[in-house]
């Protein structure tokens, strides 16, 4: 983990309030990997605390990170109005990240929960897994963004809110339309689809690991803010209580009570 | 112009080598800002609140930020004494830093034993109680907001204690010196302030509190003005020592709390902004000094009085 | 979807058009602001305290900026109420507004004598009484902080008084519950809540207070979550209508007051940053309640229970 | 009166702290004159207040403003970091300013009050007043800035902190040194220099029109934050209290105490 000021090399916007970034920063891209996420810091004083976003790829010969988030409020806005050239602190990289061990992966993104599933799917190609083996499903609310980047390195399914893509439904919805099989689940997104994901894999037995989301404070495990509460005692604090940014984000669905 | 300046601090006896620490809860008990700071850099590390049990704390959402600052109601989770003595202890022995050590206790012997315990360690360098806990036996927030309570779980306390007790003052009252008073009375041989200013946030969206706690602690540059306003009174009101803390961020934040009379400082939220703040303030201090012509910090200590 | 939204409130049987006015003292009499908003726009304007006689206030510096807000120590300078009625009410006759005057003294008596002054005053619609001066006869800030003075001065006031009485409660207390039940019980037909939170700053190259009277009021968006802890905390406790304020600068920040329990708002420091301030606070409350579906404030007004 | 945000037309350092900008704003400029200032109001969150600065020139005809400033603390920083382009909120103008009847009028700038007396000279200079007549006495820490723009319409005498430029003292040595003389004396600086030409102005029984600061808040008038201590009770306040951003910036010299 380290702090720096990293410059934007990219800014755009992918669709609706959903922005795609790039920054250099090689002291956090050189050991990053999926599902890690980074802290970015508001250059507004009334607003101190950082902002966790999740790493959506890692570009280790270009030094640099790509972050995908939705303006949900007044420091998401502030990042998605710089520019190239502007400079913006970013500390990571934080977190737990996904452990790869699976042939047949199946990636569950939902909303906002997507972009971290494109490194991830990125990782699993590169380590020899085919793009048959590895599906992807998608629960976008309405409009798509970054399907075309995932076609390309795995069998990409897609569900919607609004059933203007894809499924009217969920990705469960999605995964049960269409009979989408895996021997291990990779999941980020909201709570009622992470708790839906929980079920149907223990309904069906395989392991599912999804990334949490809670308020934070200080990233990187110092403050007890952004717990989790586990079914076993957690080793560090002694308690049912995990710490989402360093013990996790990603958890084993089975370990924790959503 | 002679450029050595002296930052060392003697607080209750204990040598400082210089006067910045961390408020507790803020920093862990250091590991995990070590990626970031060298502890042997800071005066002392003051740990989170330990119980002499486990706590889980409250539900989440834990924390919620404001203008210039941050609610919390973590509820003093905490791994319990043990293994604060086994791991976070043995982290910090081999840190050159001096060692405070928060306490908290859902009644008056919980803090005693804890108190009793952290007797027989040897890094421990003073104690630091905690009367604000949002959840304590006798009627709530009473020991950090009736004299009374405070007064008497001092003498409590004082009576096992071996190392040095710093009583930590909650700012939610009415008058900050005769709570300052009654801990002095009762033997306390230091003093810190302020703890969090209780405060809100309401989701306007989702029309519920944001924090499940409903109520948090709000701390950050924003309470600033509030804790140098009593840390300057306390200052005039009591003889003992004080470490001055809430909203410091920069040099000149800490500079003016040991004007107002602070002979330590602690730095808390603003690590979470900028995780090598403490660093860069021990130098500032340092930098000040120099600038100024100001040999030793007694020179400017307490020198805006009341 | 159907846009007619209510936003009128009826106060203490005073019918404002909104629940936007002016917190007192940041907006003089509306003279000066309006060159920046239509008074008409605002529910009522707030008057600066004023006193039977003139008050010359504190020596300079007054005010200091902080992080996030102000302290001030104005010292309650006022041309008297002679003046006020000649020139500043005059003025207010002029206005499409509701008209909220504002009262300080240095003892019960000079309260009670303004007070029946103003009860001859045809466009005073309601009177707030500020019991946190920091300069009052009886013990010094007795009226604000003690339960039983300002339960006093409450019945003294209200036995003279014609309009409506708005008791302005410190928020430098450890119970604040107690001083809105001490008030209520006096007879207050309503509260507005909070006052300024006793702030300092030091100035560290000059090594001395930067206001000329120590300590100064702290107000500013960086109060606002202790504001609306306590507007949500006096809701449940007592059953009159309140008029919240501390730090409001949005619409947002308007809609939080209302969901703690408040049915006007007060605007601020806010004035000084942004003169128009109160107008779009107005607008933005309207826009919150069309794009919420809320046709009246009463669905959201204390929605937020303790 | 009106707030506006304004685009900065030229920004430059004078000299060591001294910054100097031109800013566009139509409504503002059209009613400004010598002795009046502006509201500035810095982008950062932290910082509410507004920041009062004098008016150094008015370009009626390109409809702008120069204001020329010391970097004092965080807020002026800010503003010495803005470029050309870059936008800033300012209300203005503010003040009574400066009455122009007089023959031979002195000017007497300390510091960084010397910028307001550059439109003073030039309303003066416009009003027909030669430069023989026009006598501008500048009292300067160490370097100066400004003097060759003095030097155009005025008879320029100087003073330096330092003794670097003209007599070593301050600006009423240097009037006595010189023997400048006059039937008005308007002046802006420290309040020790106008504590020393009140004096003079009462020896020499000359009106003196001083510029006063103090701490403000509203900055128009509201909150009676920035008062002087008045010789007679003052209309407004009916105290002996005036207010310096409304019912000055300027005072008779004989009419407040200091
Ligand atoms: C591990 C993790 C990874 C995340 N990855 C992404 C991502 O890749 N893309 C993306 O768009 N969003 C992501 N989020 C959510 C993102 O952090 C919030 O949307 C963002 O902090 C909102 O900040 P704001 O200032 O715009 O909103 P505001 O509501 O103004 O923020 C106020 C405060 O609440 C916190 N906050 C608000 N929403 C959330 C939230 N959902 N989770 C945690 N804190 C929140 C903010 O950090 C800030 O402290 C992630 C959250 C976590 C915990
Ligand atoms: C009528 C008037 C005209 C002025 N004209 C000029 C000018 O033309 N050029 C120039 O360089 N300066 C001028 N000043 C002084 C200028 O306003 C301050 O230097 C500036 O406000 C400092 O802001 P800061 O954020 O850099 O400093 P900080 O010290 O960080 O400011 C903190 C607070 O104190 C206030 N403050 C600090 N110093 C002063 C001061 N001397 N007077 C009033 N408020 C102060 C600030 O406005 C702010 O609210 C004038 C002041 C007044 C009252
Ligand atoms: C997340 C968090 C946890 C805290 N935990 C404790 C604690 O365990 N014990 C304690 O005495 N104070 C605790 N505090 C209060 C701080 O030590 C400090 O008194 C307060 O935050 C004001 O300082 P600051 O503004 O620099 O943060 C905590 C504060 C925060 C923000
Ligand atoms: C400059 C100034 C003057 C004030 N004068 C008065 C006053 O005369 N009477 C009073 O009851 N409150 C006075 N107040 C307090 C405000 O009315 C209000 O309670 C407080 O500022 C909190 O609101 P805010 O944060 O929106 O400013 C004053 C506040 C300021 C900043
Ligand atoms: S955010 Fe502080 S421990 Fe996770
Ligand atoms: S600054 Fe408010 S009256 Fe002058």
């Amino acid at each position: 983990m380290e702090k720096i000021s990293a410059d934007i090399i990219k800014q755009e916007n992918l669709v609706d309030d959903i922005y795609s970034m790039w920054i250099k920063c090689p002291q956090v891209a050189k050991d990053a990997h999926s599902g890690q996420f980074v802290n970015l810091y508001s250059k507004d004083s009334s607003r101190l605390l950082p902002r966790p976003i999740s790493i959506c790829e890692v570009d280790k010969k270009g030094d640099s990170l790509r972050l995908v988030y939705r303006t949900a409020g007044a420091g998401t806005k502030e990042f998605s109005l710089m520019k190239k050239g502007d400079s913006i602190d970013v500390l990571g990289p934080v977190g737990n990240g996904y452990t790869l061990e699976c042939q047949h992966p199946i990636l569950m993104g939902g909303g906002i929960g997507i972009p971290p599933m494109l490194q991830l799917a990125k990782e699993l190609s590169a380590k020899g897994i085919d793009k048959d083996n590895i599906s992807v499903v998608l629960g976008y609310r309405d409009a798509t963004f970054l399907l075309n980047e995932f076609k390309k390195i795995a069998t990409v399914y897609i569900s919607s809110d609004t059933g203007s893509v894809g499924i009217k439904g969920n990705v469960i919805d999605a995964v049960r339309e269409y009979g989408v099989e895996g021997d291990a689940i990779y999941a980020c997104g909201p709570k009622p689809m992470l708790r839906a994901i929980k079920e149907y894999a223990y309904e069906n037995d395989i392991p599912a690991y999804i990334s949490l989301e809670e308020r934070m404070a200080c990233g990187i495990g110092a403050c007890l803010a952004c717990v989790c509460e586990t079914i076993d005692k957690d080793e560090h604090s002694q308690v049912n209580n995990a710490r989402i940014c360093v013990d996790g984000p990603v958890f084993k669905a089975d370990e924790v009570i959503l | 112009m002679d450029n050595n300046v002296n930052m060392a601090v003697d607080f209750c006896g204990v040598n400082m080598k210089n006067p910045v620490t961390v408020a507790s809860g803020t920093f862990g008990s250091g590991m995990e800002y070590s990626d970031f700071v060298d502890l042997s850099k800071l005066g002392a590390v003051t740990t989170k609140g330990v119980a002499i049990t486990p706590w889980e704390g409250n539900a989440t959402p834990r924390v919620a930020e404001v203008y210039g600052g941050m609610l919390n109601a973590i509820g003093l989770q905490n791994p319990g004494l043990d293994t604060f003595i086994s791991r976070d202890l043995k982290f910090l022995e081999t840190q050159d830093t001096k060692v405070i050590v928060n306490v908290c206790g859902h009644s008056e012997e919980e803090y005693v034993s804890c108190v009793e315990r952290l007797g027989e360690c040897d890094n421990v360098d003073l104690l630091e109680i905690n009367v604000s806990c949002p959840n304590v036996k006798e009627g709530g927030i009473a020991f950090g907001t009736d004299p009374k309570c405070l007064n008497n779980i001092t003498k409590m306390i004082k009576a096992k204690a071996k190392q040095p007790v710093i009583m930590k003052l909650s700012p939610n009252v009415t008058d900050i010196c005769e709570m300052a008073r009654a801990a002095v009375d009762g033997g306390a041989d230091a003093l810190s302030l302020i703890n969090t200013l209780t405060g809100m946030k309401i989701d306007i969206y989702r029309r519920c509190y944001t924090l499940a706690n409903r109520t948090g602690g709000m701390s950050g540059p924003a309470i600033k003005p509030v804790a140098l306003r009593m840390v300057n009174q306390v200052a005039s009101a009591v003889s003992v020592p004080i470490i001055g803390m809430g909203g410091i961020a920069t040099a000149e934040d800490a500079i003016e709390f040991i004007m107002a009379g602070a002979t330590m400082v602690s730095v808390g939220t603003a690590n979470f902004h900028n995780p090598t703040v403490t660093s860069e303030i021990v130098d500032g201090i340092e930098e000040f000094m120099k600038s100024q012509g100001i040999k030793d910090l007694s020179e400017i200590r307490n020198c805006v009085r009341w």
